[in-house]
């Protein structure tokens, strides 16, 4: 192989898997949402954005560092999706319907934080970049890696890794299973229902928050990134079949891959085209996606 | 069917008080007022704001200086939230109901284009500060008249200044999918073979994309001597970023078009890179007015304006110059004459703003290295190479729809 | 009762003809006129779908964009009259809508919403992606008024035009409503596996809603693209879709006159307040939480139903002195 | 000579790794009243939902008055007079009782039932003074009714019952009882039922499913005292 075609080779290794791992973790973030609380979130490219934003304001505007900022996200996101669980989403647990009664809800909440977004980050929309946790390049033979982006990757697949861990074997994580496969028996077996909705719903939000600040340190981002990334999660969740996490992984891999594979042998467009149309197609002919939950 | 009744009444009852609110305010001398139109919200909020800051600093000034034929300059400025249709009923608004004597404002090209039928339609002068879009000005236009050159002619003006540094030059193209990229490249490609330039690949993102190492990558395997990149938004910033991480030199990046706070998005690591401009801190020809300009838009707003702040900066001055040629503020017919008799210069870089027989200007561009970055509060750039040329010296109106 | 209704209908019918007649002293304010009539006509097709079907099409505004796009350029490349160019677009993008729709109509609820968000995404990028058809995201502009006898349909004649369509599609979106179709459409909304279990074809029933609805779009797209004169990917965005819904979910879904009340209401707000700027995002979110929390029903649907609550303590009053007597 | 109306043979199908149904036959004839009882997860709804088209079988064949409806949809069993009721009773419920019949009287309405029938039968189900009412506010006995009107304004030769007698007040049981009595007259049943009564009093045959196959299959009184079903379900239940 000469090192043109090592470098393309290694270029598509790395954006499959960093790519593939952000979607896959919004993605799964998204899912363990639906999958258990039947809340199809579709402010999760807001909430997505606000961490992003949140990391920038506390390094460009406070001096933090990249990693005290994440930090402070992370604890900021923990606690605003609790709120956001104390003051909205409980009310939507019994109502009938609610799946779509929420999603709408939360359109609701994207319209109110676009406009937010726009009053205030809006001015300087083309300026949102995080300073790197570490500074310097590995070298894979002719490619060269920024350690930046290597960290950014590997704590992503370690994030999805300890997901994957946390439901299969934690006793959250078999509770949290059960609701998934019926609410009723599980709360017959003692597992408290709504704890779980609400556990659920902040664990996801997390993981989502969690995705908008390893984008954000991975890559430049402006306000039109929210839009996409729902989109995206969206068509992954519905893909991987809505509530499995293994699905969304798999799935979100894929599209990552994708776009990186498509791109070279066609062009960027038709990668986004195709796992828009594969998602269409999917649903014709299995709509409950490829993966049970 | 009494509520339909009812809320209609009281929709058209509330349009109505709204209107009488505005005249109220009117005072001896009564201001001269002009519509502007721009993005303060939707995705072009950031040039819509900026235009804001540099309109404001010239209104005051004039305003200070006594106004225009003894009448301050009013400036209506009104939100098109980056769509068409509510630039369209924004513009009807002030023509009818404000009676202002022109419009400007829009810096995005298709909110643009919106009030560009309006205006020609309507007969009203229209002075379209920052949107680079040629169908603007295309033959027959006779109210429109646009400042910046416009953005088929940057691709043409890349083409010469790469022809004049590196004769037979290797070019890659990267850019979004956007009005504003499809046409720079279009202008481009066109020119290209006839200034003997080798186009080595040509990849186009679609909007909302994220990540382009791959893309990057196969530019670096077709090794061109240059690299044109021209994303929208931040994508920009991540092309820029994963070519210099894979090894491309800054010297061998051009981008199209460079505003301040893009300069400090590349950063210190795009030292040696070249970006195309229209205003900069950099210039040669800077005039004391202009270094003025600079100095004090940098102290109110931390940051150097770009060539977007000058527009809108000099905007006012445009139209102050004009009323005056025309002696009236009132007759839209007498000051789309004079705009269009109008021979004069930019205060801030003495170029000459001449409009031909369509409102296009005769074009110009700059192009600037980056000579170092000081964080986001400001930058040095060294000027590289300017050009001239005749709108029509490539088939702008055919390039691009 | 229904007679009540049908009188209030017709006088609708007749007030909607004579506003912009009134409202042509201003231009500006024909002109919102004309923008909340096009809205309308729009609602009523949201309204037939997401009222009587039970179903929320997020891809509305880009059948819409389909149908705009097509008419430009049957008008503007092929030299065709407006008059025949409006049908064949229309009837393109509810074909195409159907096409699109097919995978996504056998799914339920927020299953199907969601797919329509999708598909409406692949919309906008593909009006952007293929400028042969749409000039990209610069749209296209100057788009003439249609052709009338020679002359030009333009200010008041087009706005009383547009007018005409809407109440028409408002009265027949009333007649399908009552007709055994539309009480099929409300059997499937109730309940449609208990629907298809009495031997309702669920799906050829949603095809033929999707199929009317996309029509609605299509009408509507057609005269967006020729009042306003510009064509742009923005103005058929998912926003679009979401505000149409609003309007109707405002107003009281599955009633005639809920979207003609949210409509009259809402279309205006963003051309009569341009200064609130970003406050109309964040006062439209509001606006959907609120109504999906507390007024399910909408604004009309609250009122019918508190009608509904006093007529019936009314009657109970009135037994309860009658068994006195 | 009896006419067979459903014929099944072969009837399997997996959830994921758990059999739900292994190769089950049955059929019922024309006239007859025929039951099914099963303990909890036994497959006797997973029966019922691939008979009425609402999940496809993994094999098996599957007839209805000679023809073959393997894959038809339920609105297709619907028009050649096979319909059911659901276990959880389904009523639309934000519609008046009137709207409630109209719907149901969609699919035949230009093969015309004419109104006399249709006040025969509201006055039989006792529905006729409760026209007006909106079905989610009816008692359960009185939603079960209206369930069994709108089945029946489709006119059809067999009607599957899940648990029609399913959280109703024992009085209410016994009425219930007595309008299925009555409904024999009127078209062929199909009846699942956990409640013996239910099945005693009214079926002339009974299958019996565990865990997802046939143990037996014959009149009431047989099946009572085979000793497997004795073993595996009722002695289970009685003990």
């Amino acid at each position: 192989m000469t090192d043109a075609q090592i470098l393309i080779l290694m270029s598509t290794l790395s954006t499959g898997l960093i790519l593939g791992a952000i979607f896959a973790l919004v993605a799964a973030g998204v899912t363990i949402v639906y999958g258990c609380v039947w809340l199809p979130n579709a402010s999760n490219g807001q909430f997505f954005l606000l961490a992003s934003l949140a990391a920038w304001t506390f390094t460009a505007s406070f001096g933090w560092t990249s990693l005290a900022a994440a930090a402070g996200v992370l604890i900021l996101g923990t606690a605003l999706s609790y709120l956001l669980e104390w003051i909205l989403i409980r009310r939507l647990y019994d109502t009938p319907n609610r799946n779509v009664a929420y999603f709408v809800v939360t359109l609701g909440l994207t319209q109110i934080m676009t406009g937010i977004f726009s009053l205030t980050y809006a001015k300087w929309s083309d300026q949102f970049t995080l300073p790197p946790v570490i500074e310097g390049i590995t070298m894979f033979g002719p490619f060269p890696m920024p350690n930046n982006r290597l960290l950014v990757m590997g704590v992503s697949l370690l994030v999805l890794v300890l997901l994957f861990v946390l439901l299969r074997y934690h006793p959250y994580g078999r509770a949290l299973r059960a609701v998934f496969q019926n609410r009723e028996a599980a709360a017959l077996r003692g597992v408290n229902v709504r704890a779980i909705y609400r556990l659920s719903f902040v664990l996801g939000s997390v993981i989502i928050f969690l995705g908008g600040i390893l984008f954000a340190l991975a890559y430049s981002y402006d306000l039109t990134v929210a839009w996409t990334m729902s989109i995206t999660a969206f068509a992954i969740m519905i893909i991987g079949g809505p509530g499995s996490v293994i699905g969304a992984v798999v799935v979100g891999m894929t599209f990552g891959f994708t776009q990186a594979i498509v791109s070279i042998f066609a062009s960027p467009t038709a990668a986004t085209f195709s796992y828009l149309g594969a998602m269409l197609l999917i649903l014709l002919f299995r709509p409950s996606g490829l993966f049970k939950r | 069917m009494n509520i339909k009744l009812k809320t209609c009444a009281s929709a058209i009852a509330l349009a109505a008080a709204a209107l009488c609110a505005a005249p109220a305010a009117a005072q001896s001398p009564r201001p001269i007022k002009i519509g502007f139109v721009t993005e303060l919200t939707g995705p072009w909020t950031f040039f819509g704001t900026s235009c804001v800051a540099g309109l404001k600093f010239a209104t005051d000034e004039i305003n200070k200086a006594g106004g225009v034929l003894g009448r301050p300059l009013e400036f209506i400025v009104t939100d098109n939230q980056t769509k068409s249709d509510q630039a369209l009923a924004a513009s009807r608004n002030l023509d009818i109901n404000d009676k202002v004597l022109a419009l400007s404002g829009p810096t995005s090209s298709d909110v643009a284009l919106a009030m560009y039928g309006y205006a020609e339609q309507q007969k009203i002068p229209f002075l379209v500060p920052v949107a680079a879009f040629p169908q603007l000005t295309k033959p027959g236009t006779r109210y429109t008249f646009r400042i910046e050159p416009d953005a088929a002619g940057w691709g043409y003006a890349m083409a010469k200044y790469i022809e004049q540094v590196r004769p037979g030059a290797k070019v890659a193209l990267m850019h979004s999918d956007a009005a504003l990229m499809r046409a720079i490249m279009a202008g481009f490609r066109y020119q290209a073979p006839r200034s003997k330039l080798n186009i080595v690949a040509d990849i186009m993102f679609p909007q909302g994309s994220s990540d382009a190492t791959v893309q990057a990558a196969q530019v670096r395997a077709a090794t061109p001597d240059y690299v044109i990149v021209s994303g929208a938004g931040a994508f920009d910033n991540v092309i820029t970023n994963q070519l210099l991480d894979l090894g491309i030199k800054p010297q061998q990046i051009i981008h199209p078009f460079g505003i301040t706070t893009q300069v400090f998005g590349w950063g210190q690591r795009s030292v040696g890179s070249i970006y195309g401009t229209f205003f900069d801190v950099g210039l040669d020809s800077l005039t004391p007015d202009g270094k003025d300009f600079i100095a004090r838009f940098d102290a109110a707003n931390n940051r150097p304006p770009s060539y977007v702040e000058n527009y809108c900066y000099v905007t006012p001055y445009i139209f102050k110059e004009a009323i005056e040629a025309a002696g009236t503020a009132d007759d839209r017919e007498k000051l789309r004459n004079a705009i269009s008799a109008l021979n004069t210069k930019e205060r801030t870089s003495g170029v000459p703003i001449v409009f031909d027989k369509n409102g296009a200007r005769k074009e110009y561009m700059y192009f600037q290295e980056i000579v170092s970055v000081n964080g986001k509060r400001n930058y040095q750039s060294k000027q590289r190479f300017y050009i001239e040329w005749d709108p029509e010296v490539i088939p702008v109106y055919d390039l691009v729809k | 009762m229904k007679l009540a209704s049908d009188r209030a209908l017709w006088i609708f019918a007749a007030a909607a003809l004579a506003l912009p007649i009134i409202a042509d002293g201003n231009k500006f304010l024909a002109f919102v006129l004309g923008m909340t009539y096009i809205s309308l006509l729009w609602a009523t097709g949201m309204n037939l779908m997401y009222g009587f079907v039970g179903l929320m099409p997020l891809m509305f505004a880009g059948v819409a964009g389909i149908a705009g796009y097509a008419v430009v350029h049957l008008t503007r490349e092929f030299g065709w009259s407006f008059w025949l160019a409006m049908p064949v677009a229309t009837v393109m993008a509810a074909l195409a809508g159907v096409a699109l729709g097919l995978p996504s109509l056998r799914l339920k609820g927020f299953y199907f919403t969601l797919c329509s968000l999708v598909i409406q995404t692949v919309l906008t990028l593909a009006f952007i992606f293929f400028p042969t058809y749409t000039n990209g995201d610069t749209g296209i502009n100057q788009i003439a008024p249609p052709d009338w006898f020679g002359g030009q349909l333009k200010g008041l004649g087009l706005e009383l035009m547009i007018a005409l369509f809407t109440v028409v599609g408002i009265l027949l979106c009333a007649w399908i409503v009552r007709s055994p179709l539309g009480q099929r459409f409300v059997a499937i909304r109730e309940d449609d596996i208990l629907a298809e279990a009495i031997g309702i074809r669920v799906v050829r029933c949603k095809i033929i809603a999707f199929f009317i609805v996309s029509l609605y779009a299509g009408v509507g797209g057609c005269f967006y693209s020729v009042y306003i004169g510009f064509v742009s990917p923005r103005a058929f965005d998912v926003l679009v879709s979401m505000n149409i819904w609003l309007f109707v979910a405002f107003g009281g879904r599955g009633t005639i006159a809920g979207p003609i009340i949210g409509t009259a209401i809402l279309a205006p707000i963003p051309f009569l307040l341009q200064e609130l700027q970003a406050f109309k995002d964040i006062l439209s979110g509001v606006l959907i939480i609120v109504v999906t929390l507390l007024m399910p029903g909408g604004i009309y649907g609250a009122w019918l139903a508190r009608r509904r609550r006093t007529q019936k303590a009314m009657t109970d009053s009135a037994r309860v002195q009658e068994s006195r007597v | 000579m009896s006419v067979r109306l459903l014929e099944v043979s072969g009837l399997s199908k997996r959830f994921g790794g758990v059999v739900a149904l292994k190769n089950v036959d049955g059929h019922s004839v024309a006239g007859e009243t025929l039951g099914m009882i099963g303990p909890n997860g036994s497959g006797k709804t997973t029966f019922v939902n691939m008979v009425s088209g609402h999940i496809r079988p993994d094999s098996g064949t599957l007839g209805f008055a000679g023809i073959d409806i393997a894959g038809s949809t339920p609105h297709q069993l619907a028009e050649i007079g096979l319909c059911r009721t659901y276990q959880a009773v389904r009523v639309f419920s934000a519609l008046p009782v009137r709207q409630n019949i109209d719907n149901a009287r969609l699919l035949l309405s230009h093969r015309g039932l004419d109104s006399a029938e249709l006040g025969e039968l509201t006055e039989w189900l006792r529905l006729d003074t409760r026209l007006d009412v909106d079905a989610g506010s009816l008692t359960l006995f009185e939603q079960r009714r209206l369930e069994l009107l709108m089945r029946l304004v489709l006119k059809p030769r067999l009607i599957m019952l899940d648990e029609p007698v399913g959280g109703l007040a024992v009085t209410e049981v016994t009425e219930m009882i007595q309008l299925l009595k009555e409904l024999r007259a009127r078209c062929s049943i199909f009846v699942i039922e956990h409640t013996m009564r239910v099945i005693r009093e009214l079926a002339d045959r009974v299958m019996v499913l565990i865990a997802g196959e046939k143990v037996a299959d014959g009149p009431p009184a047989d099946i009572l005292r085979n000793k497997r079903v004795i073993d595996e379900y009722l002695g289970t239940r009685h003990a």
